[in-house]
């Protein structure tokens, strides 16, 4: 091409923005890719990635958004979770924005979806051996509740020290007579790490615990990438005498489809004060509704 | 002017070209020996800089575009700031001129006496921007 | 329905996203021109390119108007835009001296080599508003900027402007050097590139500091300043002017000249008097340095550079995990408004917790 | 270039699956049949995660012409044994080299290496070595491999592995394109008949 081709050429076709398939550069994509692939390998440990600006918001989902893009390809199908809702506004914000770097096929149902890229929910059917899910995790270090820095919180890491934890656990009885901890409830992960599992229900510890599915967390902010392997043993911290609870919805059900042994979202009637619940995992119960 | 001190010059002064300037330029340049080697991209520059203690650290990242022609077998190359193909194709075809044998032929070109004027213009701009700071400069000896 | 989000949400972004556009301009004025935010409106220019660590006045002055003038949104449009470009090379490192100066002083000496150069400054100007600028005359500007400086006779530009703190070091009278505690490292630390680990090195704390918020950097300065530190700057030398960008020419093995960029460079002195009895009192430094001009910043960065030279930190400013984890413009403001997200099975869960404790309690002591 | 970066993402989602679920063999794509060279997987494997970010180094008679090649198309930097991110190793007494690669610390155990070994296949016959750990359902069994001393590699994989959470980790690669991954967390045990 000459440069008078090349003028004509330039100021006829103004070319549009041309975005890299999945935003990320090729080697952004490694980067994230080996670090999860160490993360992988040593299950609850926080490994430090460099974690680049995404087009939206620190902390709306950056790191989980990051490692959706550097797994993701065409012969994916992907499903958006924001509390268990596919249609909540920052779940429907990131599938456009994942629509229009990745032209691929988007699902409700949880059981289509290879990967699942979720804020603050498992949803409740049984993810399978072929499925991905990636959290958004807004603060990564949950010994943060017991000590801010994050040199010393690595340290504790490194020794396994976990006395402060424990103890934060233990004067929480004595002053509540119950561990006050609401979501984001502490797990040991393969008897090593304790691990923050992003604000998920307490109700959804228990199915972290041998899932079928690989667990990826992603800290956008905080630069932090963490895993837990399928068939892994995840446990809630907890007492002998003072034992792990879930959210209690005893007598409580949907009032759409019915179902009880589900993680419920509190409605308040406008006029009455009245409560009435839902199901959170909103496809879960369209499926329900439908049978 | 020497043609190492005309690049030089041209690598400052393109700062102030305005549209029509370019498209001046373009007119007189043989644009179609011009082969593209690289079209224009826009990349990122990370600074370098060395603080006081003599510790090197990045200051952040300059946006420029880079691109690189052939004119009669010369390589001509530009980067320039900002994002502008245009400019940076203008200022690598400059460059491939300036680099080629027959520049010689071009000196009483309209191209030539083109590119001269906007240095001159351009020095004298710089010089006027020095003279006004200096009348900025706090004198003590008031006695 | 306190805590239940908007469902259903996909038009309501849209509409949102429109009625931003709306109120944009649904007034009767001109639109902006991009061209007039660059020009008029430098110093937002600056701040935004500084904090968005990405020096482009073009794409700043787009992103400015684009935010409606939010200027921690324009930085992160700045920032993100960075993401979609690759690195292209790194640029030859220099000192500061081949900059060439648009304003200088010292405030640590009356008559420095060189002189105190004012250059355009707001500094001594009258906080009093300026009727004149809500109706300003555009007829015939060229004849009154000349009126401005009738006479253009006077001193010349100096070839090189000497920096005071080579004059102190000349006199001993200063120590710079690497404190111990931080690593030499042969190239160096690249936050885009590798997350930060503490004890950071030298270069990772002036990277950091280089693209934090300015209001941020200001606060830990000033808390230090105020007494919550132990710095008592002088400013040695501040320094406005622009930075030659220089790569190595990729065929001809030279030095190519890409052009130049404006920064601020301020230099702080603060005198050490060390308890150990074999040392001599010294003065020592801190270093800022920035994209555009923005005074306040770089002296920021320079107080706490100076602040957290200290391996004992005693204060926030000189605890270098603290000032580094909490300067980022883009992640706090990021952070502060996920809140807005709804927490609506966060906020289940606690109120399980809360109601749980609450029957605990009424069936222990029934009233 | 478009192409090769969707067959890396390909790859990588295979090799994650394997390292995920270490009992599992996987197939890695190749968009050309590459007979000739036995190395194909190997420069397969080194486009998908090696960048100027990170060392290697390799080991056996064509270490140089395999790293060279290495260089030229990921610009990762050539590395001793002791300090590089990623072994290549593919001679048949391996144990030295694995037993100095780098372990990483207690408060850094990402940066312990990952070794990838070349072997000529690896078979879907069980061995006698059980498997247990994060990612194996109950147990399962290492894979037959041909000419590998699985008695030694057990040996040295406990060794190294013995200071979790510092540690190796293993990815098997053999001509056909199968992989195979051992992470650190992995028990390897020999069943007693």
């Amino acid at each position: 091409m000459n440069g008078k081709e090349w003028l004509m050429d330039q100021q006829n076709n103004k070319k549009p923005f041309f975005y890299n398939f999945a935003y990320l550069d090729e080697n952004t994509k490694k980067e994230i890719r080996r670090k999860i692939l160490k993360a992988v390998a040593i299950p609850g440990y926080q490994v430090p990635f460099a974690s680049r600006e995404m087009p939206i918001g620190r902390g709306w989902g950056t790191g989980g958004l990051q490692l959706t893009l550097s797994i993701i390809g065409c012969a994916d199908t992907l499903k958006v979770i924001d509390q268990g809702s596919d249609d909540s506004v920052n779940a429907i914000n990131i599938k456009k924005f994942i629509q229009k770097v990745c032209d691929i096929p988007i699902t409700n149902d949880t059981k289509e979806a290879t990967v699942i890229q979720t804020r603050h929910r498992i949803p409740e059917e049984r993810l399978e051996k072929n499925q991905i899910l990636v959290f958004q995790v807004p603060i990564p270090e949950i010994l943060k509740i017991i000590e801010p820095s994050d040199q010393v919180t690595k340290r504790m890491h490194a020794e396994a020290d976990y006395s402060g934890i424990w103890l934060y656990l233990y004067e929480d009885i004595i002053h509540f007579n119950e561990i006050s901890i609401g979501a984001g409830y502490p797990v040991m992960v393969n008897h090593r790490y304790i691990m923050d599992p992003s604000p998920i229900p307490r109700f959804d510890i228990p199915k972290m615990n041998h899932n079928r599915s690989l667990l990826l967390f992603g800290a956008g902010r905080e630069k932090r990438i963490y895993a837990i392997p399928p068939f892994t043993d995840v446990e809630p911290i907890e007492f002998e005498d003072f034992k792990f609870r879930t959210e209690d919805f005893s007598g409580k059900k949907c009032s759409k489809c019915n179902a009880t042994d589900v993680y419920l979202d509190e409605i308040i009637d406008d006029e009455s004060g009245a409560r009435s619940y839902q199901c959170s995992d909103t496809s879960y119960c369209e499926k329900r509704c439908q049978l | 002017m020497t043609t190492l001190e005309r690049k030089k010059w041209m690598q400052e002064a393109w700062e102030d070209l305005n549209q029509k300037d370019i498209e001046d330029l373009y007119s007189c340049i043989p644009l179609e020996e011009i082969q593209i080697k690289k079209k224009p991209i826009a990349g990122l520059i990370q600074m370098k800089v060395i603080d006081t203690f003599d510790t090197e650290f990045y200051m952040g990242e300059v946006l420029v575009t880079e691109a690189e022609v052939m004119y009669l077998g010369q390589q001509g190359y530009a980067m320039i700031l900002g994002e502008d193909s245009e400019k940076a194709l203008l200022l690598a075809s400059i460059d491939a001129l300036l680099n080629s044998e027959n520049y010689h032929d071009l000196k009483e070109s309209p191209f030539f006496h083109k590119l001269e004027q906007m240095i001159l213009n351009y020095k004298i701009k710089r010089q006027t921007e020095e003279k006004i700071i200096m009348q900025t400069k706090v004198d003590f000896k008031t006695f | 329905m306190a805590y239940v989000a908007v469902k259903g949400g996909q038009k309501a972004i849209q509409n949102s996203i429109n009625l931003m556009e709306y109120n944009r301009k649904k007034g009767s004025s001109v639109l902006l021109e991009t061209e007039q935010i660059k020009d008029q409106l430098f110093f937002l220019i600056d701040r935004i390119m500084c904090e968005g660590s990405l020096y482009a006045p073009d794409l700043a002055a787009v992103a400015i108007k684009q935010t409606c003038g939010d200027i921690l949104e324009a930085s992160f449009v700045l920032r993100a835009y960075r993401a979609t470009k690759s690195r292209v090379g790194y640029s030859i490192a220099h000192k500061t001296d081949k900059m060439r100066v648009i304003r200088r002083i010292s405030a640590s000496f009356k008559e420095v080599p060189g002189g105190q150069i004012l250059g355009a400054s707001l500094d001594y100007t009258l906080r009093l508003l300026d009727y004149d600028l809500v109706k300003e005359d555009d007829f015939d500007r060229e004849a009154m900027l000349g009126q401005l400086f009738p006479d253009l006779n006077g001193a010349d530009y100096p070839d090189i402007f000497p920096k005071i703190v080579d004059l102190l070091k000349k006199e001993k009278l200063i120590e710079i050097k690497p404190l111990d505690h931080f690593q030499q490292e042969q190239e160096p630390f690249d936050i885009t590139r590798e997350s930060i680990q503490f004890p950071a090195s030298r270069s990772a704390v002036l990277q950091t500091m280089a693209r934090g918020e300015t209001g941020g950097m200001l606060l830990l300065a000033y808390s230090n300043m105020r007494g919550f530190g132990m710095v008592h700057p002088v400013i040695g030398e501040l320094r406005v002017g622009y930075l030659p960008v220089e790569i190595e020419h990729p065929y001809e093995k030279s030095i190519y000249r890409v052009g130049e960029i404006k920064v601020t460079e301020a230099e702080i002195i603060s005198a050490t008097f060390s308890s150990e009895p074999s040392s001599i009192p010294k003065f020592s430094l801190g270093y800022g340095l920035c994209f555009g001009h923005n005074e306040t910043k770089a002296i920021s960065m320079a107080v706490l550079d100076r602040a957290m030279q200290t391996s004992q930190p005693k204060s926030a400013s000189e605890d270098q995990e603290f000032v580094l984890s909490h300067i980022d413009g883009i992640e706090s403001v990021g952070f502060c408004n996920h809140y807005k997200l709804p927490h609506y099975v966060s906020f289940q869960s606690a109120l399980d917790r809360v109601r749980f404790a609450q029957d605990k309690k009424k069936k222990e002591s029934p009233e | 270039m478009i192409e090769n970066e969707s067959i890396n993402q390909v790859n990588f989602r295979i090799m994650l699956s394997c390292m995920s679920l270490p009992s599992s063999i996987g197939i890695l794509e190749c968009p050309f049949e590459d007979k000739k060279n036995p190395f194909a997987s190997l420069y397969f494997f080194a486009q998908l995660l090696l960048d100027p970010e990170v060392s290697f180094f390799v080991s056996g008679e064509s270490s140089s012409d395999i790293s060279s090649k290495i260089v030229t198309t990921t610009k990762a930097t050539i590395s001793t044994n002791e300090s590089a991110d990623y072994l290549f190793l593919s001679n048949e007494d391996i144990s030295v080299e694995i037993n100095r690669a780098k372990k990483g610390t207690m408060e850094s155990p990402e940066e312990g290496a990952t070794c990838l070994i070349f072997i000529k296949e690896i078979s879907h016959e069980p061995s006698s070595f059980l498997l247990t750990g994060p990612g194996i359902e109950d147990f399962s069994f290492f894979p037959l491999m041909e000419g590998f001393n699985l008695i030694e590699f057990s040996r040295t994989f406990a060794k190294v592995n013995c200071e979790f959470p510092m540690g190796i980790d293993f990815i098997f690669i053999d001509s056909l394109r199968q992989i195979f991954c051992i992470p650190r967390t992995t028990k390897i045990e020999r069943k007693v008949q």
